[in-house]
């Protein structure tokens, strides 16, 4: 039975394992041959677009520097071949290996998210635990609160946050700075709209959890308001947020494209901004891997969370993105 | 049972462990109606009482406004309520809580959801201790250790570490009872401890409950079943309403019950009764006339209207109709395994055979876990079974491949558990029983050109079934979520019969049903049988239910049928130890 | 997982935190979000009624003018007086957020039905597609897509439109499958109903009961996620009168004229809302009914 | 949107070859403090970190010589130097050559080189370098456009001895010095040439007063002081290194991000100021407006005289009469760029202004195209003939119109609308820009060219720039086809005569004008903002890249 526990855990491992390579090899896959559907030439694009009075000579050798010349099967090949040793190329505009480009980009995308995840559970573990538990007016400014927060648009926040506390009062950078003061505005950024998602899957866990008969049994053990939150419902109000964790990278790497441009962070978002603009497809296709490929750790991620956070074995996992 | 140390710790009693006096609470608006109207008693050290009644009388809230825990928005006014000797009226919330845990304990009722399904019991338990006591954690888990130990639960070093999903039925409400008594209250007050367990896990539970009175706790014991407090309450308090409407011993209460209240649960409750006898007034198992669509009309104030239970309406030894006349509905060697999450393998059901009379009623009763749904399910042909096969009125059925089958499906109904489930969230009563009647037959019909004259027939055939199974014609524009229980399981039965069936496979038809209403639709099943000359296939955990109902039984334990019999053999002379043992176990008035 | 199915998620919970509100009643929520609902949509389809004036009659004289009785929203870079604008913006922004939303709950369906009706091997294929799908989160598709097709308000639209049709999918699968294994579908096989009858007559109409649900919600984030586009330039453009488009215009002026990004940003927020508690309204009644 | 520079800057400075002496870059300053050199030497204080934010594209490669665009010449300037400078009046004067000459047949071409200069690779700066870097602009793995061009007729290099240089040209080029001054022709170590294009392209090794020291991709390039500098230009206000330690180059995209930075001292300078925070800025004791426009044509909307409905000069001066320029440029550049009647940049000593041109004229413009048969109205209030409307495609470029003149064009739009126009405005990536011009689907275009000297007018209206490249590019966006002004331009660009070639380009620029070709709006502006603490920063006479050998931190 036990063996037979195991044998089937390490087969869900491989499963798993199998099933995200499969998932970036599809990423790659339609990336490659959705950039080849983009009109005009490649190689002009290489020199700078149909503007730049290019010689053909100077487009033979980009063809030829590229690969380009060859048949499009072998030039996806080639392509498969590259990022299964983790090359993903030459960009067209940036004139450097788009793999160091990405992984030099990623880091201050990730220290965005990832604060910009903290300070929106923060932000939705207040309203929640303040909303909860306090009569039907505070659940509904909670509950409203949320829903706007939810909607907020990060270029609008983004706007209004430098208005007021750059412009007017002028007691936050509105660009990234050597200090974590230009962290600030672009991490409450981020977060408020999350936070307001996230909110509202925890707050109704939350109201679940209290209203749960192990809430009731802590109570008549004289559990005080406060242990019945701390001790039992928040751990329940996590759960599902802790699931949610997947998606909100993805939302954030979103945001992040409008956020690092309008505060000037380097990051994969701007990066990802610049070179659709541009149509450099090699960068837009290395930001597109490594997204796909942290987006995927981190449902694995979530997962391994959520099952340390419910160890129940009929967890059902998130169901984010798998 | 281990003999294991003793429950308490002998901390002294006081003599009356809670007198309450004219409690009144009340939800809501303050010129709504209270919930509880004016309700007094009083337990002993050592006694336990029993409050009874049907849901919605206000047992639950009573029992909850005992610890202050009535809710947020409840008003909770009372003359006297005092708690181990000291008035708890008008208490602060802090002062509430210093008082729940030490001098009341609460042990709810599903004991999966009543302990924090995400923390080891020992902390759940050790709770308690942390909030009252100075103990550290070492004296903390030595005493967890030994109250759980003193509920028998085995091996309590290995268990404590476990969460509440990871222990069986039994094992965690003993852990639910050993975190309601680990600081020794004098008074326990618990909310129908045993209704979603299993009758022989029930039967534990209520011997450990047994044991904790013995020890000087007193007990409140919240049940609407009658059966179950008569075996340990001292004293019964029958609620109804909000009020009490009857008071008094146990032996009293149950063998000479004054309110028609306290009258028509004990009627209700069908262990014991025999066949064919009625459970419920004749009144209210086809109400006639258009008044009479709700499950309970008042109580009649007309004494000829009064029940009479446990009087037989035909002899009771009368045999169903046409016994013998052939087989319904006969099962051969039916196997099914299911494969579980991590490619483990369950047999769900092993080898059944069963043969069901035409005319009679086969009752198959097993716990939880037994086989018995995917027996139904297998009848039903809804699920392919890995061996045997099914046959119907002595033809093939679940050898058919699914189309031919679905020209003979109109010979059998099924009625569901969950009814309201069963139902098309987007029908009203009239839409349903009228897909029903129409049946698989207009499929093959040009879409909605029937004539006039065979919509009109359908409409007076949805018109008799409602009177077939007492439901005003009322209710037609009605959805079923916007029915009462009992309502809703007559639409279910109205729709089984639609198609004229011969066969009807009842799946635990009335367990999620109040005991009254229970009686009811048992009732109205029975007359049914007897009018329709239907064969019955019934399927219920509840052994009461099955002897009343059953001609012949199957006792089914673990995928296997371990003993069949006509309902008076198995019941009166069991053979198979398990059934015995369910027979030893079932929970009987006195 | 995506935003929608959270909202999705969230708003069942809500609806039955309302119980306490009773079926019928009508909260104060409702009200305004009824109302507000109403004035967008009367914008949409005659907007000369609330702002009487052209949207593109441009004033170089009244340029950068401040919010004011004359114009109560200020006015643009070109004099053009921006509550008129956004009333007029309310055309193109409904109909580029219904579009997308229609884009990608039709996609949607058709992916979670074919998935959820054709067998399991479909449903291995369509679930690695949409697993595919989700390895672009958020505006990764609709960015991908764009850089394919070329910016541009159609782009946008279909963008959007593509990007949530996963969410949909799996949403409406779901849906499906549980549906699918419902006790009343056993029912209906028990009563001897043919496949496809149970198929046409109660899996599909209990799978797609809630698109009205989904899509009033999808509406307020595909506004969103339109006007993020226009906003980076690779949807709508100025002048039209879209309200990423005006506040992507009126950006460039922030730290002179705030008004004119701060009351189309408005509109967005406001239409989102409206819509969130539309759908989540509607659920409960639906559920209620 | 700010404009990526990338895509921007490569058609303008591909095609930026400088004629002979005639160029002069005005240096406009506005606000309360000069930030021109002063001369102010004494107060000078040393040290200081300078943080620049560009709003143009971050470039790809810091060797101006690999392509060779506007973003790569606003930071190269800091740390490369060219043999030769303009000073403020457009006259050439010496840098790394310290004088030159030049052959009677005009083929030959000798440098004579500062003494004592070398590379901050420790590398000398002789004539072998000089010829190094000739050699790796003419070398078409370099990937060069502007220097390429621009030493198209050069044929040979001789080192004469290690300080004198011999040019070899094929043709005479009356325009090579200027040629030498830009900042795409600045001069290497032609050790660190040697190495990788993307480690040159990482760090260019130059004389400047400042060495790149690091460059974070897609966030800042960091520059330190050069302490062995000896080569600044002749018009520089002092000698030796130059006083800030650093300058840090950062890309801020957003315009407003940008402003708001200045604003709160977390930047000291910024360029691509947008109009609004120029007049914040002037209003402001805190910060400083330096206005630097770019030599060359003067922005304005071209009409293709090529089809239908401006085929017909009469419509044409209808469009231009019907637009209400006037108003729009107060309101939308509120007094940071004044309205333009001339072909050319107004620092062209050689353009000439015809105020009376364009005027805003409704009733002109209406009675012009009743004469011109669309003389009928739809139920839109726009004017037919033939069941055709009078319809004007304008194609925008996002990448290359800022958004106030964005806004301009619709403005235009909107007046012209009340005269019966259809102004169709379409804003377009730079890529669809140039397939729509290519495509000949347009009737008016607006497109930015930025070449020192009247001979612009050639490029811009010589009919032989309507035959497209081969990538679809052509100049003449009017399709002005007028062989007298084909001929016009020949004589000019021929003649030595000063006077001549003036009377040349001032008849050439009269048909421009007269024909009803094209609608000026304004110079092409180049404007910075700098903290008041940013004392002597100045922007370069060559091409308005600003220079901060002079520049000082006030404390």
């Amino acid at each position: 039975m036990a063996d037979q526990l195991t044998r089937a855990r390490l087969g869900g491992l491989g499963r798993r394992l199998a099933g995200a390579v499969f998932v970036l090899w599809a990423v790659a896959t339609v990336t490659f041959f959705a950039v080849r559907m983009i009109p005009g030439d490649p190689a002009e694009a290489i020199l700078g677009g149909p503007g730049s009075q290019t010689s053909p000579e100077a487009l033979a050798a980009v063809r030829a520097e590229y690969g380009l010349d060859q048949p499009l099967l072998l030039q996806y090949l080639h392509q498969l071949g590259r990022l299964a040793t983790g090359d993903l190329g030459q960009s067209y505009a940036l004139n450097m290996d788009v793999g160091p480009l990405v992984v030099s980009q990623l880091g201050g995308t990730l220290v965005l998210a990832l604060l910009s995840l903290t300070v929106a559970w923060l932000i939705a573990l207040l309203l929640a635990t303040w909303s909860t538990g306090r009569g039907r007016l505070a659940r509904q400014i909670g509950s409203g609160l949320e829903i706007v927060a939810a909607a907020l648009p990060h270029f609008w926040l983004a706007t209004t946050l430098i208005v007021v506390f750059s412009i007017w009062w002028g007691v936050l950078p509105p660009i990234s700075t050597a200090d974590a003061r230009g962290l600030v505005l672009p991490v409450v950024t981020l977060a408020i709209p999350l936070a307001g998602f996230l909110g509202q899957v925890m707050r109704e866990s939350l109201t679940a959890a209290l209203e749960s008969p192990f809430v009731l049994s802590a109570r008549a053990r004289g559990e005080s308001e406060r242990g019945v939150l701390w001790r039992h419902a928040l751990r329940h109000a996590a759960l599902p947020a802790i699931g949610l964790s997947g998606w909100a990278f993805g939302s954030l790497i979103s945001g992040a494209v409008v956020v690092e441009t309008i505060f000037a962070r380097p990051g994969l978002g701007r990066t990802l901004l610049n070179a659709v603009t541009v149509r450099d497809v090699p960068v837009v296709i290395g930001v597109v891997m490594i997204v796909a490929l942290v987006y995927i750790l981190m449902t694995v991620l979530t997962d391994l969370a959520s099952r340390l956070a419910d160890p129940r074995p009929t967890t059902s996992g998130t169901g984010a993105g798998a | 049972m281990t003999p294991a140390d003793q429950l308490t710790t002998g901390r002294p009693r006081p003599e009356v462990a809670l007198t309450v006096q004219n409690l009144r609470v009340g939800f809501g608006a303050p010129s709504a109606e209270d919930a509880v109207r004016g309700v007094s008693f009083e337990v002993r050290a050592g006694e336990c009482l029993a409050i009874v009644g049907e849901s919605g009388s206000g047992k639950s809230v009573t029992a909850r406004s005992i610890l202050g825990l009535a809710g947020a928005g409840a008003r909770v006014r009372a003359d006297e309520l005092t708690l181990a000797g000291e008035s708890v009226l008008g208490l602060t919330e802090p002062a509430w809580r210093r008082r729940r845990g030490r001098d009341v304990g609460l042990v709810l009722q599903d004991a999966l959801a009543s302990l924090d399904p995400l923390r080891p019991i020992h902390r759940e338990i050790g709770d308690s201790l942390r909030l009252h006591t100075r103990l550290d954690a070492t004296e903390r888990s030595r005493r967890v250790l030994e109250v759980l130990d003193a509920v028998g639960l085995p091996d309590p070093h290995l268990y404590a570490g476990r969460r509440s999903g990871e222990l069986s039925g039994g094992q965690r409400q003993r852990a639910l009872i050993a975190a309601a008594l680990v600081l020794d209250p004098p008074l326990l007050v618990a909310d129908e401890p045993t209704t979603a367990l299993d009758v022989t896990v029930q039967a534990q539970v209520l011997t450990l409950l047994q044991r904790v009175r013995s020890e000087g706790t007193a007990i409140v014991l919240i049940s609407h079943d009658l059966a179950v407090v008569s075996r340990i309450a001292d004293r019964i308090v029958v609620m109804h309403d909000g009020r009490i409407v009857e008071t008094g011993t146990t032996a009293e209460v149950l063998g000479n019950g004054r309110h028609s209240e306290t009258r028509r649960m004990l009627a209700a409750v069908p262990v014991d009764k025999p066949r064919g006898a009625r459970l419920a007034p004749a009144t209210e198992t086809r109400p006639a006339g258009p008044a009479l669509v709700a499950d309970r009309p008042a109580v009649p104030a007309d004494p000829r209207n009064r029940a009479t239970p446990a009087v037989p309406l035909v002899a009771p030894a009368a045999p169903p109709a046409t016994p013998g006349a052939g087989l319904a509905l006969e099962a051969v060697g039916l196997s099914k395994t299911f494969r579980g999450p991590h490619g483990t393998i369950h047999q769900a059901v092993d080898n059944v055979s069963f043969r069901l009379q035409r005319g009679s009623t086969l009752g198959i009763v097993g716990e939880s876990g037994s086989g018995k749904t995917t027996t139904a399910r297998l009848a039903l042909a809804l699920t392919a079974a890995d061996a045997g096969e099914v046959r119907l009125l002595n033809e093939p059925w679940s050898t058919l491949p699914e189309r031919d089958r679905r020209a003979r499906r109109p010979l059998m109904g099924a009625v569901y558990q969950d009814v309201l489930a069963s139902f098309d969230p987007r029908l009203n009563v009239r839409e349903i029983l009228q897909q029903a009647v129409t049946g698989p037959a207009s499929a093959g019909r040009a879409r909605g050109r029937r004539s006039s004259a065979a919509r009109r027939g359908e409409a007076a055939r949805v018109g008799s079934l409602l009177d077939e199974v007492g439901l005003a014609s009322g209710l037609l524009e009605r959805r079923p979520a916007d029915l009462s229980g009992g309502q809703r399981q007559r639409v279910g039965i109205a729709r089984a019969l639609a198609s004229r069936p011969q066969v009807l496979i009842c799946d635990e038809p009335v367990s999620a049903l109040d005991v009254s209403v229970q009686a009811q639709v048992l009732d109205l099943l029975d007359e049914l049988q007897r009018e329709l000359s239907l064969s019955l296939l019934f399927i219920s955990h509840d052994l009461g239910v099955i002897q009343h109902v059953s001609d012949e039984v199957a006792v089914m334990h673990d995928g296997r049928i371990v003993e069949t019999g006509t309902a008076a053999e198995v019941f009166t002379a069991p053979a198979h130890p398990y059934t015995r043992a369910l027979l030893a176990a079932v929970p009987r008035l006195i | 997982m995506s935003e929608l199915e959270i909202q999705v998620a969230a708003g069942v919970d809500t609806a039955g935190g309302a119980k306490t509100a009773g079926r019928g009643r009508v909260t104060a929520v409702e009200v305004i979000a009824g109302l507000l609902a109403a004035l967008l949509i009367i914008a949409a389809i005659a907007p000369r009624l609330l702002a009487p004036g052209d949207p593109l009659a441009i004033d170089p004289r009244a340029a950068f003018g401040a919010p004011s009785w004359t114009h109560w929203f200020g006015t643009d870079e070109s004099g053009r007086d921006i509550y008129t604008r956004v009333v007029d913006g309310a055309h193109d922004s409904l109909l580029i957020g219904l579009t997308a939303t229609v884009i990608g709950l039709g996609l949607g369906a058709i992916l979670g039905v074919i998935a959820g009706t054709l067998g399991a091997a479909v449903d291995f294929t369509v679930n690695r597609f949409l697993e595919v799908l989700f390895a672009f989160p958020g505006l990764l598709l609709a960015l991908l897509f764009i850089l394919v097709f070329g910016p541009g308000p159609g782009s946008a639209i279909v963008a959007v439109g593509l990007s949530t049709a996963p969410g949909y999918a799996r949403i409406i699968r779901a849906q499906l499958i549980r549906v699918r294994s419902s006790a009343f579908v056993e029912a209906a096989t028990v009563q001897g109903l043919s496949r496809r009858r149970i198929l046409t007559r109660h899996i599909l109409p209990n799978t797609l009961a809630p698109l009205l649900v989904l899509g009033t919600l999808g509406v307020g984030q595909a506004i969103v996620w339109a006007a993020a586009l226009s906003y980076l330039g690779l949807g709508a453009q100025p002048p039209a009168a879209e309200w990423g488009a005006m506040l992507s215009a009126g950006r460039t002026y922030i730290t002179s004229a705030w008004w004119m990004s701060f009351f189309p940003g408005l509109f967005i927020v406001l239409t989102a809302v409206c819509a969130t508690a539309l759908g989540r309204s509607i659920e409960r009644r639906m559920r209620h009914a | 949107m700010p404009r990526p520079g990338i895509l921007r800057s490569a058609p303008r400075s591909a095609t930026l070859a400088v004629l002979a002496g005639t160029a002069v870059i005005g240096l406009a300053l506005t606000g309360c403090t000069s930030a021109a050199p002063t001369g102010d030497t004494a107060t000078a204080v040393e040290g200081g970190t300078l943080t620049y934010a560009s709003g143009d594209a971050e470039p790809t490669c810091l060797d101006p010589h690999v392509g060779g665009n506007y973003p790569q010449a606003l930071v190269s300037g800091q740390f490369l130097e060219s043999l030769v400078s303009l000073d403020s009046d457009g006259t050439v004067i010496p840098w790394l050559a310290d004088s030159w000459t030049v052959s009677d047949d005009g083929l030959t071409w000798e440098f004579t080189l500062k003494d004592g200069v070398t590379f901050t690779d420790g590398t000398a700066l002789d004539a072998a370098a000089v010829q190094a870097n000739i050699a790796h602009l003419q070398d078409p793995a370099t990937g060069s456009s502007t220097g390429y061009l621009a030493l198209a007729k050069v044929t040979g290099t001789e080192a004469v001895s290690d300080s004198v240089v011999r040019l070899t040209l094929a043709q005479p080029d009356s325009a090579l010095l200027e040629s030498l001054s830009q900042p795409w022709l600045a001069i290497e170590s032609p050790t660190a040439l040697e190495r990788s294009q993307d480690e040159n392209c990482a760090a260019p090794v130059g004389t400047g007063p400042f060495i790149v020291d690091s460059w974070v991709k897609q966030n800042a390039i960091t520059l330190v002081r050069n302490d062995d500098y000896t080569s600044p230009p002749a018009d520089a206000a002092h000698d030796g290194p130059a006083y800030l330690d650093s300058i840090v180059w950062r890309f801020i995209p957003d315009s407003a991000s940008r402003y708001a930075a200045l604003q709160a001292g977390e930047v000291d300078v910024i360029d691509n100021a947008q109009p609004d925070t120029i007049t914040q800025a002037e209003a402001s004791d805190t910060i400083v407006h330096l206005d630097a426009p770019r030599p060359g044509a003067s922005n304005r909307i071209e009409l293709n005289s090529g089809k239908a409905p401006f085929n017909d000069a009469a419509v044409r001066e209808a469009f231009i009469r019907s637009a209400n320029v006037d108003d729009a440029v107060a309101s939308l550049f509120q007094g940071s760029a004044a309205r333009s009647y001339s072909a050319l940049s107004s620092v062209e000593p050689l353009g000439i202004s015809r105020p009376d041109l364009f005027d805003y004229d409704p009733d002109a413009a209406a009675a012009l195209l009743d004469e011109a048969g669309w003389s009928e109205k739809d139920s839109d209030g726009y004017r037919v003939k033939d069941g055709v409307r009078l319809t004007v495609v304008f194609p925008v470029s996002t990448n290359q119109s800022i958004p106030a003149e964005q806004s301009l064009f619709e403005q235009i739009q909107a007046t012209a609308k009340e005269t019966g126009f259809d102004v169709q405005l379409t804003k377009l990536d730079l890529s669809s820009w140039y397939t729509a011009l290519g495509s000949n689907a347009y009737d008016a275009v607006s497109a930015p060219y930025t070449k020192v000297g009247p001979d612009v007018l050639r490029i811009l209206f010589d009919s032989a720039g309507i035959t497209p490249a081969p990538s679809g590019y052509f100049a003449n966006h009017a399709q002005l086809s007028d062989p007298e002004l084909d001929s016009l331009l020949a004589q000019a660009s021929a003649t030595n005569d000063a006077d001549t070639r003036a009377d040349l380009y001032a008849d050439a620029q009269d048909i421009v004008l007269e024909g009803f070709y094209i609608l000026p709006l304004y110079d092409q502006q180049n404007h910075f903002l700098l903290s008041s603490a940013v004392e002597g920063a100045r922007a370069m006479p060559t091409v308005s890249t600003p220079a901060f050998y002079d520049a000082w931190l006030t404390s």
